[in-house]
């Protein structure tokens, strides 16, 4: 049965298309989705999830247990990065060790979409309100990951940056720093589109339903093909990001395949004490194994800049990514399905 | 009249942009999903929908007077959020 | 009742998510819809609303009522670039007012598009010859605004530009300038892709009614959700003009929040006149009311380079779109709902 | 009969929208499709034309009918390069009329498809496997255009031609050039696209069926829409070639009009050899007369830089393209029901 | 040789074009979606499809001796319908 | 310290950076779907779907001692597909 499920993911449009991409670079096949496509797919997957989890969660209500998933979630966007980031620190510094930490501690939407398509094709149900669980999910891991960079900081080294800070953008003192902080963890373009998408898609199913169906052959009947392209190009994406790995080092590759199970365990473990159905345990699941490439990557960036890029997109886009799509899910289902009861 | 070319991560753009006017730049141009490679490794127009985001092409023409000036905002920014920058030599038209 | 019609456009997908751009714009957020997946949207909706347009034109036929609303909405399309190029001459030079005079005599399609989603929502019906209307009203108001530029040029000017136009493309006569204005007014892009596909569905509906139902998919029902996406891009659009406003000047921002309703009224008194149905009305309304940011920049720019674009872009995109498609539309329905009996 | 046919292919949406292109550029609109659009529909239609042709393989099986259609194709492919070769020898090169046989050996994806939206209007039945022969199609023309351009070489240029590679970017022996030969031929992105979405239609038929369904609105659905879409833009492509076929010289523009009907006559023997149904025959022919204007020059220009790529682009977008989708298409299908028996 | 760097309006690439080529260059390249700032104002890539369209950057190569002829035939142009034009010393490769 | 600005086809671009790296230079910058005209005809943004492929503009910015290594991988490759390189003269910001 473990082994139907692996290839019943590995046999789906989604994740062949997937391989498709990482097949084309390995090959040398000139094949690419040319910017901004990439961007447009993205954008389009973000929308669509947010409004139609939103859409589900105005059915289902703001009962305890939805608040109690949500904020069982917010908690391990919180948890993961400090466990992670006691781990990474035994061979990175303290700047890297918080930016990869932030990264696991964070989501990756599409990784949940894939999951979310899995959970289709078996016909098992899950909850709207698990979107609303993933979009709380990215901010608190970057607030996590600058506090745990700030602190790992050398003394001088804080000073440093301020000084330049002050005369480079004439930005002055450390509490505006907090406001970019903040403003990089919860207006981030895709955080933003992603809650902003589930706010409508409250109001509308709540306040004007029929406009809910004219939404329909746009954010549902599209979907599926629409994943389909996009995890074309990631595979692309991850396959040309594998060629970084050489200078990430056996450490990170590591820490980069074997971080998703232990935290998948964790949302299990989670999940079980919650009482969440096998859908939504998956998710969970999911969610707490799966690492950002879009929000972090962004937010480190503009926050943490001490730290090396090439590291924290390589190990969430070149390793934790393909194999949470092609072993994490199917593993995570023959679990769920072995821990939890059935509805 | 001086050419400056920067070359930098497309997240940065903002404040680099407020930096060259503050700088006193009567102007300047932008060209983005730029791709490239740098000290700090290659960016490909694959991650441009990442949070990476690709690189951007600034071009400011000032004058010889406003060079040092327009140097001294942007050192400190590309030190700290990487990217590179030249000057060159022009005339207007 | 009034405000329930507030109520609902305030509350459907559409308006929501232009709120969501502009807010985003407000807040800090860097959410952007990069270049040219804007100008892919803006292509979609032009096509598919002519196609639709025209495959109901051929249901409808051209019949006595059809052909006066168009000419109506022509004759509207003429006059009301006279009547604001009087006002803004109060206050502007020849061009400036000429140009914006020529933005406000033309239309916004993606309002008109907007009003036809309301439509649908309140279950009103409309004809779909009054897509023709709006294809109509875009090169008049061009031609209009370019006469009165010149009209109201001072003689040397007209002179000089005549002879730097000559030095400078070696175009030589005055009268080839007015080819220029023609092919600008008549064969810009938008305005030459919304008539063909009006023609074209026009054709199709007429000769070869098998395609419609393949068209369906993609011109109809992918096209709420497409609208959405649009609008939350026009929302960051439009927001980020609102910056401009500073340069504008009160008189101008004055000029854009009345225009609106002012010409929304002369469409109701000629919509009565005439006799449309409701849903015609308030389709004929916001013609008048909205103003031109495609088409007409893009040939004032070309054929009035001497007036400031930034002004008549600034008004039409960051002032009257917005309050059209907010305020406007429920404010013109209520209005028709008062004065113009049901069918 | 005939003329019922070319009108009513005429009259279609795709030819329609392809004239509107044309048009647009005769008369002087400002009308584009921005890059890298048209890239998004031409890797779409790939994809979904791949997927839908490789379910209808698993559905109707590799039967010897299936595989001997298939196997004609690959040797149409092999033998109308040669051919044209000879004559295009006549008048130009070694390295031109290679290049430019090796376009009219290969297949035009986009022709292919508008000749089975013509046999969808008709409700004529065509099968799967055409696509599979449509994929094969491509690098077989590729490899034999190159073989005839070293051939054709004379002696020291070939010579200096390895000598630059050499120096130039340090790739050595010959057997390496046959690497990137190949590689051009079978890993060039639309190539691998068309057969990896060939094969992933295959295996998600065969093995999650489930998955079909939920393809379906993407692949199917939207798919007449955006060749619609996409005809447009290679309206606007192919008019601007047009401008080119001055330097082109009347025997290329004689060969790029006679080309076509020529080798769909070939493709109409071999399909009444083979028994093929009228559906499958009309596609045959419209396989044989097409020519390539991506994947060939695409090859050429990296394998045979001597060649002048706007030759080979010119005529088979320019010329060949359209004589297609406006006469040929109506003209094969005549030929079709006057040759080929129904069902 | 002399290189010459043009920003403008996309609206008016097509007469810059043409003037480029009548003035004698022998070649030019352009790159499209720019965006910057210059005297008569801001142009992000929000604006690209509306009918301002965002701007063009134009570079082209040409023999010294070319440059008066291309200065002459665009000065015009840029006076009238907006964009500025630089131009710095160059050599073939 | 040099500048070197290259034009070629997009389909040769990967040959043309892996030449630029291996002859020593530090970086470089590539921007796409540039349009342009030359000796061989006019790109036009209509072909970037087509097997033509747009134009790329690469930027590399050397010290003076590594041009020549740079120089002398580019021109076989312009030579052989297509494509213009041009220098001049710049400083680090
Ligand atoms: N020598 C160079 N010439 C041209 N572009 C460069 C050069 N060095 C760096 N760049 C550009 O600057 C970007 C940022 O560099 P960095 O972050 O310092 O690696 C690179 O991705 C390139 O696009
Ligand atoms: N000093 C400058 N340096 C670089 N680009 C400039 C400069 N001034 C103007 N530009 C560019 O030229 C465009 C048109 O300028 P303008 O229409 O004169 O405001 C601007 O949007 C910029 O992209
Ligand atoms: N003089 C020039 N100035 C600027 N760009 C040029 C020049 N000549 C050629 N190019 C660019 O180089 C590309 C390739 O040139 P070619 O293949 O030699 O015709 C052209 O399409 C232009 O984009
Ligand atoms: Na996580
Ligand atoms: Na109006
Ligand atoms: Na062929």
């Amino acid at each position: 049965m473990q082994s139907s499920l692996v290839l019943q993911n590995l046999l789906s449009a989604p994740v062949l298309f997937f391989f498709l991409g990482i097949l084309g670079v390995l090959v040398g096949s000139d094949l690419e989705i040319p910017s901004p496509l990439p961007k447009l797919f993205s954008l389009y997957l973000l929308l669509a999830i947010g409004f139609k989890g939103g859409m589900e969660l105005a059915h289902s209500g703001l009962g305890p247990q939805v608040l109690l998933t949500i904020g069982a979630a917010v908690v391990m966007s919180l948890l993961v990065p400090l466990t992670s980031f006691l781990l990474l620190r035994l061979r990175l510094d303290g700047y890297n060790a918080a930016a990869i930490a932030a990264s696991y501690g964070s989501i990756s939407a599409v990784t949940f979409i894939t999951a979310e398509s899995f959970l289709n094709v078996l016909e098992v149900n899950f909850d709207g309100f698990m979107v609303a669980a993933l979009a709380l999910m990215e901010s608190p891991a970057i607030v996590v990951g600058v506090i745990l960079a700030k602190l790992s900081a050398p003394a001088e080294d804080a000073e440093s940056v301020r000084d330049q800070e002050n005369g480079g953008d004439q930005e002055g003192s450390g509490s505006l720093r907090w406001r970019e902080v903040l403003q990089e963890a919860f207006l981030n373009g895709s955080v933003y589109l992603l809650i902003g998408s589930l706010v409508i898609g409250y109001v509308v199913a709540a306040f004007s339903p029929a406009g809910l169906e004219k939404m329909d052959p746009f954010t549902e009947k599209l979907f599926y093909g629409a994943l389909c392209f996009f995890l074309l190009d990631m595979g692309i994406v991850a396959a040309q990001r594998l060629r970084d790995l050489r200078q990430t080092g056996a450490f990170l590759i590591g820490f980069s395949l074997l971080a998703p199970p232990v935290h998948a365990l964790l949302g299990l473990l989670v999940s079980a004490l919650l009482g969440l159905s096998q859908g939504n345990t998956l998710l969970f699941m999911v969610l707490c194994a799966s690492a950002s490439y879009i929000a972090v990557p962004a937010a480190m960036r503009m926050t943490v800049p001490q730290a090396n890029p090439s590291l924290y997109i390589s190990t969430a886009l070149g390793l934790t990514f393909p194999f949470n799509v092609v072993v994490g899910i199917p593993l995570y289902m023959a679990l769920t399905r072995h821990f939890i009861p059935v509805g | 009249m001086k050419r400056i070319d920067l070359f930098l991560s497309e997240r940065e753009l903002n404040r680099v942009c407020k930096a060259i006017t503050a700088a006193g730049a009567k102007g300047y141009s932008v060209m983005r999903h730029v791709t490239g490679m740098g000290p700090s490794g290659e960016i490909s127009e694959g991650m441009d929908f990442s949070g990476l985001g690709a690189n951007a092409h600034v071009i400011v023409f000032v004058e010889d007077a406003v060079l040092d000036a327009v140097g001294k905002a942007l050192r400190p920014l590309l030190k700290r959020y990487g990217g590179v920058g030249f000057v060159s030599s022009a005339e207007p038209l």
